[in-house]
């Protein structure tokens, strides 16, 4: 362990953010006050937290249909956020976006995507802004294990490699695309054997584990930093509700996701991982829960009360000038 | 014949069809779903709408193919599998996934025939949901079929109610060309009378929804909702409207709508896509071409705006052409005949 | 001032773009071309077409990039360029090809601004071969700026000829928003006078190529010079046009068009791209609505029929609107009203 | 060598065939009266000699833009191909596909294309065809190195792996995808270590060697008409001609053509092989060449002679009805 007391209490924060923020939604969600289609990230906050935690302001990352979890990551504002998925003016893009497209390009987060696979060539993008204008940045594209399979992802790896951009591409295995097993859609299995196809180093770490991650994700941030060009890293773990709220999931066993949260889950395996180490006393992370769950109860409220979009909003933002 | 929805038409016209003809095969993400999950796949999903369901019961694994999120892959195999002896039926989720695999269907599906000289069939049908009003947003919202009905060698299907579903399902499998399903998903819990039995309603064949003489209105999938609440309400204030639904946008039914056009001399175009060159302009170009010595006032368009679909609920019910828009533009051009 | 072809027109653009803005840069496959070739790439390639020829040895590898054959990839990196501080142009050799990067077009570069709610800039240029007259068959001969134009979020740029290729360019690159340029493929060689220093071209600004008060010709692209040679004909038969090049079908400078239609009364709308929902609908239906009651005579639409591109060159000569095609066209608005 | 006397000749035979055709084609091209692109195969007939060697009608092929090769050797006529190239009504197509399009269902020729990479997903199609209608075929997708990277390609790799299909993906890695060379615009520079991403066998062969082609789709069709799914071939060697008739090819050096030509040319080399082997005589070999010559000659004199298309035929089979 390589982190400082201060990195770990705000990994964990960031854990603790999403954990609520999303745990919060399938509650709201039930009430029928959410409009649309909202995918949640629980259970895969470790991912988010490990790959964000080496990056700044100047990194980009570009997210999925279930990107909350990367936005809080990148320290997006969840009560902006959490207005936007209610589709209020306050939202972070004016409720224009809505969940599947939460964006805030000042923290560097490029826009959840509706399109499976997409944000991998938006990425090689602004490496190559990164790599061009020299800011040292590095720009960072998650995708699913069903994405992993899309025409765009491969031809995005291929691309990054050819102009050794400073690019990463996390895919986030949680062993399923909507209700089709991963191992079944996958021809192999593992996402992490297509890194060699484009000559790019591979990193396969468990997603329950912050530490792997974030350790996987110290060498690729390393050496793109360093001009050398991109890596790949396949997180595995599985979500904790359905595809999007409303999914029946009667293609997995209930006793699936009992099982993931009794014994896998990333936060629980955090605390004993710097309990054991000694690191940091249980008090000072139920403080960070107690926060989270405060945070995120007020924007809730906040995005309650907030008012709706201006009819004159309908028009506005198509162009920067038409 | 009973009331069913027109989900539940299209699960029957499916499986009406893949009894009748074996070479009927059905393949798309989630279509059998479940696949390679811990539970029993028999009871699985069927698609997130459930369009495909109890398919994989029937059919089983070599009919009803699950896929990879691979658009391009399946959609192009589809062409592939129907130029060598089967006739597949593709599902690809929301039509805006096309983006994916546009260069499949543009460049390979409604090319191929005219390119080999004939000597290829192509009896395919790609099923995609679409339109606004789910609170979906700018990528899951969008209609398009402007954009297929503009390239040759596709057609266009965009059925506004149950029984036309399962009707133009039907006609669209057993067509040997290439066709587009498109299905509202706003629409898809609406309910009306669907015969048990298999029945074609033919491509190509507009139907007049309300007969009338005063203005014609030409809607398009569930926009033809929008026309008939307006006429409905027109009727009191004394306007007669004939609402017609094309069915289909490719091929379309010129004769239908100009036969009507040259009887009520006013025209109303409704279409839910965006508003440059889409099926509300075809359709207008269309009358004051073929048809401007009838024409007693302005062709009207009602149309979105020129905006992407908003997330917000009330800038989307904005943006979606009403039945209060369509009235108001029937009106305008009946106030412009008299006054003129 | 000194004639210059069209080509020649678009690589100067790029070159003065180049150096007045280092944020500008220039990818697609072989721009520079050669790439890990044997020879020297200084004087490689520039594209098949050689249009970005010499940009390579100005401005090196940093800034003029060739790609792998991976338009989806190098496309959607223009979106995440042009939002963090480069203003790229890239090169899709043929609109075709663009099928493979539809999603990316379609549901980013024309979306993210407005999904954004307005927190991103997309100042990027899309340039593309388009157009029939090149015996290249189906997949390779389309026009295809309908199905951009049909989409809110891009702009769509359709030059004529030299002058307006280069100044169209210099404004498309300068431009915030996303810009598709389209550059007709049989007009490569065409020459004019192209002044040397940069200027810029109005997107939305429409040129009226030849004033005249009888009928109003409106033509996109290539077909502009089909429309000049109809209306040269047509003066010596007493019939005066009004000549209309529109120079970008989104925005549409709907105003000039309509000021023409209710100066002259009479419309025809020439387009080389498919017929259904195309630019002469778009512009037909424009007039229909807009201008009714000034029209003497049915809106007439010149446009190839709804077929593929084909192969053989007696075949592709009769698909592409041609000069005789448009005059016919006048002629039956022309007659139409007198006779009326 | 596993191959009797008359697949030997039949080999030759194609080989001298596809030879005599493109580069007659090159001949006439100049002359301006071939319209359109033309893209010339010579320098690579064992490629599609001995892939083809396995293949008969039930069996499909994709093409590519460069698809003559393919066409001879999957048997389609060659006074159609010829009459097809030059737009008259007697072409394979009827003059509406031209060189980049021909096509011939009747032979399991799915066509040339004009989209790079395109064919694959075809060939998913009519592989499932095979293996739903159980006829025992299988179906090949030719592809460029450069046509390798886009992302159909790769999606439909993943789909017959998944799908465990008979299909078989040969990539020709002749050296440039237009003016790029292969090793910069492939990441990693070979294709074959794709195959292990999709799970499935790869080969790598010298493309100039006929017998080592024939052996890896040995390997590969028996495969796949054993039911155990697809297979990845490349093949490695380099065009003789521009990347279309009239590239200046300035970005390769005019001494790599004379180059191949004397040293790696595959009818030499299979006429060295089959020599020291003492299979064929050098007679029979000539013999074959001189008819292929007096074949294309023909074909060429019947093409200029024939008539263009009836102006109806615009109009004619967009649809089956409309
Ligand atoms: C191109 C495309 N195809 C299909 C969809 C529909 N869709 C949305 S999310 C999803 C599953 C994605 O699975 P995965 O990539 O594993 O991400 P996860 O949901 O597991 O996080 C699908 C099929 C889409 N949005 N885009
Ligand atoms: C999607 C697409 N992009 C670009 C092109 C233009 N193009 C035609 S052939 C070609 C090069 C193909 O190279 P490769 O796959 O190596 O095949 P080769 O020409 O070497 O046989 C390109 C870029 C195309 N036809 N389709
Ligand atoms: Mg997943
Ligand atoms: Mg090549």
């Amino acid at each position: 362990m390589q982190q400082s007391r201060d990195q770990l209490l705000k990994a964990y924060r960031v854990m603790s953010r999403i954990r609520e923020f999303d745990e919060r939604l399938h509650v709201e969600f039930a009430t029928g006050e959410i409009p649309g289609f909202v995918h949640l990230y629980a259970g895969e906050e470790a991912v988010a937290a490990g790959i964000c935690a080496h990056l700044s302001d100047r990194d980009y990352i570009a997210s999925t249909h279930r990107g909350h979890g990367h936005c809080i990551a990148k320290d997006c504002d969840v009560t902006g956020m959490m207005a936007e998925i209610y589709g209020k003016a306050a939202g972070l893009c004016g409720g224009k976006g809505g969940s599947m497209h939460i964006a805030d390009l000042d923290k560097g987060m490029m826009g959840a995507n509706g399109i499976v696979g997409a944000g991998t060539a938006l990425v090689c993008g602004a490496a190559l802004s990164a790599k061009t204008l020299g800011t040292g940045g590095v720009a960072v594209a998650f995708t699913g294990d069903g994405g992993s399979n899309q025409g765009t992802v491969f031809e995005a790896m291929n691309l990054a490699s050819v102009w050794s951009l400073p690019a990463i591409f996390v895919f986030e295995n949680n062993g399923y695309g909507e209700a089709t097993a991963s191992e079944w859609a996958l021809a192999g299995g593992d996402i992490v054997r297509r890194a060699q196809a484009f000559a790019m180093p591979g990193h396969q770490v468990d997603g329950n584990d912050y530490f792997a991650v974030w350790d996987a994700m110290r060498q690729a941030t390393e050496r793109a930093r360093a001009g050398q060009g991109p890596s790949l890293i396949e997180c595995k773990m599985k979500r904790y509700y359905g595809h999007f709220e409303g999914d029946t999931q009667n293609y997995r066993a209930k006793e699936e996701i009992e099982t993931l949260r009794a014994e896998k889950d990333c936060m629980k395996r955090f605390r004993a991982q710097v309990g054991e180490a000694g690191l940091i006393d249980v008090a000072a992370l139920d403080a960070i829960d107690a926060e989270a769950k405060a945070e995120i109860d007020a924007a809730v409220k906040a995005a309650k009360a907030a008012p709706t979009p201006p009819a004159s909003a309908l028009m506005t933002d198509v162009y920067a000038s038409y | 014949m009973a009331s069913k929805s027109f989900r539940a038409a299209i699960n029957e016209a499916l499986k009406l069809e893949m009894r009748r003809d074996n070479r009927v095969i059905v393949l798309g993400e989630d279509v059998a779903g479940g696949r390679g999950g811990s539970a029993n796949v028999e009871e699985a999903w069927g698609g997130p709408f459930g369009m495909t369901r109890g398919l994989y019961k029937e059919f089983g694994a070599t009919r009803v193919l699950d896929t990879p999120i691979t658009e391009s892959a399946f959609v192009g195999a589809t062409a592939g599998a129907a130029m060598t002896g089967l006739r597949p039926v593709a599902e690809v989720m929301f039509v805006d996934f096309t983006g994916v695999c546009f260069d499949q269907i543009m460049n390979q599906i409604a090319k191929i025939r005219y390119m080999f000289g004939g000597k290829a069939k192509l009896p395919l049908v790609i099923r995609m949901l679409y339109g606004a009003g789910y609170r979906a947003g700018a990528q899951h919202s969008q209609c398009l079929y402007p954009i297929y009905t503009h390239l040759p060698g596709l057609k266009v299907a965009v059925p506004s109610n149950p029984h036309d579903a399962k009707g133009l399902l039907i006609s669209a499998i057993r067509d040997d060309d290439p066709v587009l399903f498109f299905e509202h998903k706003a629409i898809l819990g609406m309910k009306g009378e669907v015969p048990d039995e298999a029945y074609e309603v033919p491509l190509g064949k507009a139907n007049i929804v309300r007969a009338g003489k005063d203005v014609t209105v030409v809607a398009i999938g569930r926009m033809v909702h929008m026309a008939e609440k307006a006429a409905a309400a027109l009727a009191k204030e004394g306007i007669d409207c004939e609402v017609i639904d094309p069915r289909t946008t490719s091929p379309l039914d010129t004769a239908a709508i100009l036969a009507s056009v040259r009887k009520t001399g006013r025209l109303v175009a409704v279409d839910e896509a965006y508003p440059r060159c889409n099926m509300a302009t075809d359709i207008a170009a269309l009358a004051a071409q073929e048809a401007f010595g009838s024409l007693r006032a302005p062709v009207r368009m009602v149309s979105p705006p020129h905006v992407p679909v908003p997330f917000a609920a009330p800038l989307e019910d904005l943006y979606i052409p009403n039945a209060d828009k369509v009235a108001e533009a029937v009106r305008a051009t009946v106030k412009h005949t008299s006054s003129s």
